[in-house]
């Protein structure tokens, strides 16, 4: 019955986007609910994954390959463990809500944005599926076009800039990944990624492939200093077009540093482990201070994912040190397992925070602070969700934001106190930044006239912003589900951290 | 007793011709053309020595493609010359730069 | 016998759906509504938590320890949701549903005309839930959620009159200097699970001797004791929560919240949580003597300098403050010299004494029409009789006069002061022993200035003014020149003053009747743990004759000299001599205003941290995001890439013979490298 | 009895002068008809040589396509285009140092990585379509529709393709010729014809304010 389930997940809202497409935009009305439909099928038919998949083995399942490329020996592979059935259920949960969060709003072209979304959506959950390096590089790059399309679009006024900053920004690195398969292909004769996990290599061959990779993810991700384009990318983009490039592409990065250099470059991971510990403390602490100062309130919060996918970059490579060095497997597992908690969590709150500047901008057409002010005398109901979900930003206990870093920084004390000292310092920056945001905006007294004619939020922006708190709050209050759903992948990624491949 | 070698220095000069005919007639179109042609020439000659000397059919398969894509391209380069002569009333190749940037 | 999970339950959630109800139906259910199932929440929570008081106490029930539900599991690790239920957590919930339980019915006549009437129930039900989850939890990660919980909701209530900028500075402010706290807090509970593996609190406390020689490398060279490190770190966190010297900056801005918040949260139960938690984690403390004086000393240090802030402040409300502050210090210094039951008792007189001057400033604030400047009342006495008879009994319990509540908890603590050998405690005892000096000060300084002497207000009829409705969230002077009033000051209504009724009783009498279990009666049995080398509280215990005893012979003690000095003083200044305050003011110029500026720590904390960090934000921005990687790197390179293409450009002239000619050279550099370099380069 | 060897050598000398020759008139002639005669003759010679060195099918088809089609294809268009010769030859002479510098650089170039020593060393071997017992023509044939089957198509494409985009090119839409298009007017509304005007009856006469009363 599942055979064929990661295949529909990735062609359902690809081969969807064409009936979209095609209701033209002489028919707005039936290309959204058209859109809809399909984003509602896709998210049923990925909660299929969570029957049809073993919790409790860690491997790779419910697999499909057909041979692609015969020449190259290329396959078109398909599986998932529970960290890809985690991400894709993130992918499909948001993108109903950016559909939904797009109905009026997008009112130039409503069709070809529900298809450029579906594609999207289509194309990332292909990402979190394969199994093979070179489809994973086909669909990681063509994930670019639509965003692309989005952003360049439906952008604001410097869309032509931001559009070709990402471009060239994400290329470069990918260029490197590039490189990188082929001298594996050329060693293994395969693209496999499980064959590739089990090559043989020396220090030096890892040592090239680890930066290679290293520099095509953590752009994606983005770590300092190679962040630049996310603010910009942001501020430009559209609510959608933001609330997907937070939520779900910038765990693309991350969800790659788990697939290739994990497995692929234990030896140098470890070697280099705390190049990327360095990084993504000085994005916990440079990052927050940069993100205090922001006038603008999309790029805020750009920089505070920045700062907060530093934690998930933290939790993985923290792994090594624990595994190698500590070896203390259980810390190395909540380090881990704090990383994928924060990065599903991070997928709800920035989503959740972009919609909410979305509700705003559609209202004021502004994203600068100081246009707002006093905000919560007109839009009682909003300032509810903005807070809720500013404290999730700023971690607050009960709430998802919480769990990954909790998680995060009790392993990395376990590493060194002093990593968790810098980490730790999230706490305060976190909560300055987020909530200096939120006095700005939302309290004290009505100043731009403009404000006190703002309504407060409709039934679709509510549907929207319940859904993402529901989620939000349901995995601060009651985590286990979802670590219990991919506890037996993480554990098994870190026992193969300890295995040494020179 | 004719050699590869002859027929090779035969390529050689008639290249080295067509090279001299492209500085010296550089705003005659229709003599540049010509001159194209000659290299091609020279090309095939070369092709049909060593397809002769080695006794493999390739070269002179290659000599006959070489051919009809060499009359194709005559076809269309006098085609576009007849249209740039008709618009611009000249084959001066020094008047036609508007693709410099 | 066990205490039921059920009654737990109903115990904690109870608050939390009156505050669902309240916060998302406030509009349906309407004002009677909110307060109405509110209340009957937290009525609920308040009866079950006696019944659990009762049950610990002389029902027989042993201590509850059950999680609830799984948070998560990662290999061994094994985080849970659940309920630790002692003695000491069951005081400390009768002593936070209690006093919130009053708290609402006193807002229903405080917040009688404000608009955000629901809301302001829904967060006092929400803090009550948050701050049981607190007390009740049985491991650091629910611990740590009650306590950003009771953060959060601080920060909400004090800025709960959004549209004042100041209350929404605050909030912020308290907010942030409790994350202090907070990250100290989290390091510190890192490191119980780096050391003891575990986050489980009877596991914890059951292999915390394991700490005994165990070192923490923070340098190559340089190890920390583990259970200091655990300890500090903790205490940090305490610090910031308890508002500790140096963390204590924003206790004093919070009272921009309504007054019931300043007696339930910033008085009575929230700020005590870092003294609860430092009893709870006693079994820590004990293994480290470092950690002990170093809460000592920052115990000793906030009881005496915040009280002497207290002397010169005006506002009623900020009076109260700084005196919480001072107390929060007494209690901090008692855990120092290991009395942990001594500080946990006087958390409870305090919650009861506290609460009750903080609900009469409130109820006299009312009869001000929102005037809390002191200079401007007087002789409200007999204006407000049942006010002025309650805050006098909780004044004299603050002061600790014999007989009081207060006297019992704090006589106890400076003896136990003068009872410890710890590094420090002479420099503690003093400051204890002039703090119950400061503490006289003000109070009868607060008590003179606001109910006896000359009324320094005029009643104005304004009644053109009539029209008031929006009173809290409008300028509290409603346009009024400072001390004239619309109308005479009044008692407050019943909702309010039986309150305070019902505070002035335990304030009284609760310290009498417990001091002999809980202090030497081994009343906490499990709960607390005290090493035998620094049990104080036993050794003062072995002198311990009863309360009545205790009680006179503290009429003989210092303390209490002290205390009748400070009465005379203040009475010949504000009773007879009014002019001589000015006087003396003068005459101390400098240290009126080192006092007045409170020694400046908020101007230095504003410019580093505030400033500082937006101006080190500004500057990585700039120069490290925009001019360095921005700049140099990435349109640097696009630069380099457009400079060299912008000469490569002139290069493409658009003439054939140009190409043509490119070509030919490049054929006889081709041919002339063959030949030069030979058919090497061809490869045979 | 002459050697054929020697022979075959005479002959190729004296087609390879002739097409050096021919070849040479083509880049210098003044008169393009001339030129383009020249190429011709160019051409005949090559195949002559073309003969000697057995590839008859090459030859004939290099006199049949060449010769007979693309060089009277360039005779046309000579002849059609009314070319100013005098300014298409100016630089003939400025250029003319450079062009044979060049040519002679590269010449010594490849003579020298030919090598003229070792002129003699390849000697040609039997005609390998006769070693099959073939003749020149079956034998290219042979490959040519089994081995080189998809490359012939391709090139039959490109010719075609060649054929059209003359065509398509060189066809003039001229603007002064009128043309009517039949789909056009069959798609034809009555709305993009005729416009109904509804106005307002108007009383020129009558002032505006009388009529605010009437309300």
């Amino acid at each position: 019955m599942f055979n064929h389930l990661l295949s529909l997940l990735i062609w359902l809202p690809i081969v969807g986007a064409i009936p979209v497409l095609l209701a033209g935009s002489g028919r707005p009305g039936l290309a959204r609910w058209l859109a809809l439909l399909v984003a509602v099928l896709t998210f049923v038919a990925s909660l299929c994954l969570l029957p049809a998949h073993d919790a409790a083995n860690g491997a790779m399942q419910l697999a499909e390959s057909h041979v692609w490329i015969a020449s190259l020996g290329v396959n078109y592979g398909l599986a998932v463990d529970g960290i890809s059935i985690a991400l894709i259920l993130l992918t499909t949960f948001v993108g109903i809500l950016v559909i939904v969060g797009a109905w009026e709003v997008i009112q130039d072209k409503p069709h070809q944005y529900m298809a450029a979304m579906l594609v999207l959506e289509g194309l990332m959950i292909g990402v979190f599926c394969a199994t093979d390096a070179l489809l994973f590089y086909v669909f990681f790059e063509a994930m670019l076009i639509p965003m692309f399309i989005l952003i360049g679009v439906w952008g604001g006024p410097r869309r032509v800039y931001a559009t070709l900053k990402f471009f060239i920004y994400t290329f470069l690195g990918s260029i490197f990944m590039l490189i990188g398969l082929i001298y594996l292909y050329l060693k293994a004769g395969t693209f496999d990624l499980h064959t590739l996990a089990a090559l043989p290599l020396t220090m030096k061959e890892q040592t090239w492939l680890f930066f290679a990779f290293l520099l095509a993810f953590a752009i994606k991700v983005p770590m300092v200093p190679v962040h630049t384009w996310l603010p910009d990318a942001h501020v430009e983009a559209p609510t959608g077009g933001s609330v997907v490039l937070a939520a779900v592409m910038l765990k693309v990065g991350t969800y790659g540093f788990l697939r290739f250099i994990l497995p692929i470059t234990p030896d140098a991971g470890d070697h280099f482990a705390w190049i990327v510990i360095v990084l993504s403390l000085i994005a916990i602490v440079y990052i927050g201070y940069v993100a205090l100062v922001q006038e603008d309130m999309k790029k805020l919060v750009a920089y505070s994912s920045v700062a907060h996918m530093g934690f998930v970059t933290l939790g993985i490579f923290i792994a090594f040190m624990l595994v190698r060095d500590a070896n203390d497997l259980d810390a190395a597992n909540l380090g881990m397992q704090g990383a994928m908690v924060q990065m599903i969590s991070h997928g709800f709150v920035s989503g959740a925070m972009f919609t909410c500047i979305g509700v705003m901008y559609d209202r004021l057409h502004t994203r600068q602070i100081k246009d707002y002010g006093g905000l919560i005398n007109v839009m009682p109901w909003f300032g509810f969700f903005y807070v809720l979900f500013a404290m999730a930003n700023s971690g607050l206990p009960g709430t998802s934001g919480f769990v990954g870093e909790f998680m995060v920084v009790l392993a990395s004390f376990a590493a060194n106190p002093w990593i968790a000292l810098f980490a730790a310092f999230t706490l305060i920056i976190g909560a300055a930044y987020t909530l200096w945001m939120v006095k700005r905006v939302l309290w004290g007294e009505i100043t731009n006239p403009h404000v006190a004619q703002m309504k407060d939020i409709n039934g679709r922006e509510a549907f929207v912003l319940i859904a993402f708190a529901a989620a939000v709050m349901a995995l601060g209050i009651w985590p286990q589900p979802l670590i219990h759903l991919m506890d037996a992948s993480v554990s098994q990624m870190v026992q193969q951290l300890a295995v040494h491949k020179i | 007793m004719i050699t590869l070698s002859h027929f090779i220095v035969l390529g050689a000069v008639l290249f080295c011709i067509a090279v001299a005919g492209l500085f010296i007639n550089r705003k005659n179109v229709i003599v540049l053309l010509m001159a194209i042609e000659l290299m091609l020439l020279a090309v095939n000659m070369n092709f049909v020595a060593f397809s002769r000397f080695l006794g493999d059919v390739g070269g002179q398969v290659f000599v006959f493609f070489i051919l009809t894509v060499a009359a194709a391209e005559s076809a269309i380069g006098l085609a576009i010359l007849v249209l740039l002569f008709r618009n611009r009333s000249t084959v001066n190749v020094a008047e036609i730069d508007s693709m410099k940037g | 016998m066990q205490l039921s999970t059920n009654i737990l339950l109903i115990i904690a959630l109870a608050p939390l759906v009156g505050c669902l109800l309240a916060g998302f139906l406030g509009k349906q259910i309407g004002r009677v509504g909110a307060h109405s199932v509110t209340i009957l929440g937290l009525a609920v929570s308040c009866a079950l938590s006696f019944y659990v008081l009762y049950q610990l106490t002389a029902g027989g029930a042993s201590s509850y320890n059950q999680d609830i539900y799984t948070w998560f599991e990662i290999g061994r690790l094994h985080v849970s949701v659940g309920f630790l239920v002692d003695r000491l957590t069951a005081m400390m919930m009768v002593v936070v549903t209690f006093v919130s339980l009053l708290v609402h019915v006193y807002t229903i006549g405080y917040m009688a005309d404000d608009p955000g009437y629901q809301r302001f129930f829904s967060y006092i039900s929400l803090f009550t839930f948050a701050m049981l989850m607190l007390v009740m939890s049985n491991n650091f990660m629910q611990l740590f959620f009650g306590w950003e919980g009771v953060g959060l909701v601080s920060y909400l209530l004090i800025g709960f009159w959004y549209k004042r900028p100041t209350a929404i500075f605050a909030n912020l402010k308290a907010f942030l200097v409790n994350r202090v706290g907070d990250f100290g807090f989290l390091l510190g509970i890192a490191a119980v699970l780096y050391f003891l593996g575990t986050l489980d609190y009877a596991t914890a406390f059951e292999n915390a001797p394991s700490l005994i020689g165990k070192t923490l490398a923070l340098t190559s060279t340089t190890h920390w004791d583990a259970a200091t490190v655990i300890c500090v770190l903790l205490f940090v966190g305490a610090m910031g929560k308890s508002a500790q010297v140096p963390l204590h900056v924003w206790l004093p801005d919070s009272m921009e919240g309504p007054t019931p918040i300043s007696a339930l949260i910033h008085a009575a139960t929230m700020v005590t949580a870092g003294i609860f938690m430092v009893a709870r984690m006693s079994p820590f403390f004990e293994l480290s003597e470092g950690a002990l004086s170093f809460v000592m000393v920052i115990g000793a240090t906030g009881a005496l300098f915040t009280g002497l802030i207290g002397i010169v402040q005006n506002d009623i409300k900020r009076v109260v403050a700084y005196s919480t502050l001072s107390q929060l210090g007494y209690m901090t210094v008692a855990l120092g010299v290991s009395a942990y039951a001594g500080a946990v008792f006087h958390l409870m007189t305090h919650a009861f004494f506290k609460a009750l001057l903080f609900l009469g400033a409130g109820s006299v604030i009312i009869a001000m029409h929102h005037e809390q400047d002191m200079r401007y009342m007087g002789g409200l006495r007999k204006y407000m009789p049942i006010t002025w008879i309650t805050m006098w009994i909780g004044s004299l319990a603050l002061v600790a006069i014999p007989f009081t509540s207060g006297f019992y908890s704090k006589d106890a603590i400076i003896e136990a002061v003068g009872e410890s050998h710890r590094w420090g405690s002479g420099y503690a005892y003093v400051c204890v022993l002039i703090g119950a000096f400061v503490t006289a000060l003000y109070t009868f300084r607060q008590m003179y200035l606001t109910f006896h002497g000359k009324e320094r207000f005029t009643v104005v009829d304004h009644h053109a003014h009539a029209a008031h409705g929006d009173a809290h969230s409008d300028d509290p002077h409603h346009g009024h020149k400072p001390g004239e009033l619309e109308h005479a000051p009044h008692e407050s209504p019943w909702v309010v003053t039986l309150p305070l009724i019902l505070l002035a009783i335990p304030s009284l009498l609760v310290g009498f009747f417990t001091i002999g279990p809980m202090l030497f009666g081994d009343w906490f049995g499990q709960a607390i743990h005290v090493e035998e080398a620094n049990n104080v509280l036993g050794e003062l215990g072995r002198e311990f004759h009863g309360p009545a005893a205790m009680a006179l012979h503290g009429l003989l003690s210092w303390p209490f000299a002290l205390v009748v000095l400070a009465f005379v003083i203040t009475t010949y200044i504000y009773l007879f001599n009014p002019a001589m305050a000015g006087k003396i003011k003068n005459e101390l110029m400098p240290l009126w205003t080192v006092l007045d500026r409170k020694y400046w720590v908020d101007d230095v904390y504003f410019a580093i941290f505030a400033r500082g960090g937006v101006k080190l934000g500004r500057l990585f921005w700039k120069a490290g995001d925009a001019a360095v990687i921005d700049g140099a790197m990435v349109n640097g390179s696009a630069g380099v890439v457009r400079g060299i293409a912008a000469g490569v450009r002139r290069l493409q002239s658009g003439y054939l013979y140009h190409y043509a000619f490119a070509m030919i050279l490049g054929l006889i550099l081709l041919l002339g490298g063959f030949w030069v370099f030979g058919s090497g380069l061809i490869g045979q | 009895m002459i050697d054929t060897n020697l022979l075959q050598l005479i002959c190729f000398y004296g087609f390879a002068a002739v097409t050096v020759a021919a070849a040479l008139a083509v880049i210098t002639v003044k008169n393009s008809v001339h030129a383009v005669l020249s190429l011709v003759l160019a051409f005949f010679s090559t195949a002559c040589i073309w003969l000697l060195a057995e590839a008859e099918f090459l030859a004939i088809a290099l006199i049949v396509v060449y010769v007979g089609a693309v060089m009277v294809l360039f005779l046309f268009v000579v002849m059609m285009l009314d070319i100013k010769m005098e300014q298409v030859r100016e630089g003939f002479i400025r250029y003319l140092p450079v062009g044979i510098i060049v040519a002679l650089v590269m010449l010594g170039e490849m003579l020298a990585l030919i090598g003229v020593r070792a002129m003699h060393a390849h000697v040609l071997g039997a005609d390998p379509a006769a070693a099959v017992g073939l003749s020149n023509t079956a034998w290219l044939g042979g490959a040519l529709y089994t081995q080189y089957l998809l490359p012939f198509e391709i090139a039959a494409v490109i010719l075609t393709v060649g054929v059209v985009v003359a065509v398509a090119l060189t066809l003039r839409q001229r603007g002064d010729k009128r043309h009517e298009s039949a789909s056009e007017q069959v798609r034809v509304n009555p709305r993009d014809r005729i416009r109904v005007v509804k106005m307002a009856p108007s009383r020129p006469d009558e002032p505006t304010a009388s009529q605010e009363p009437l309300q």
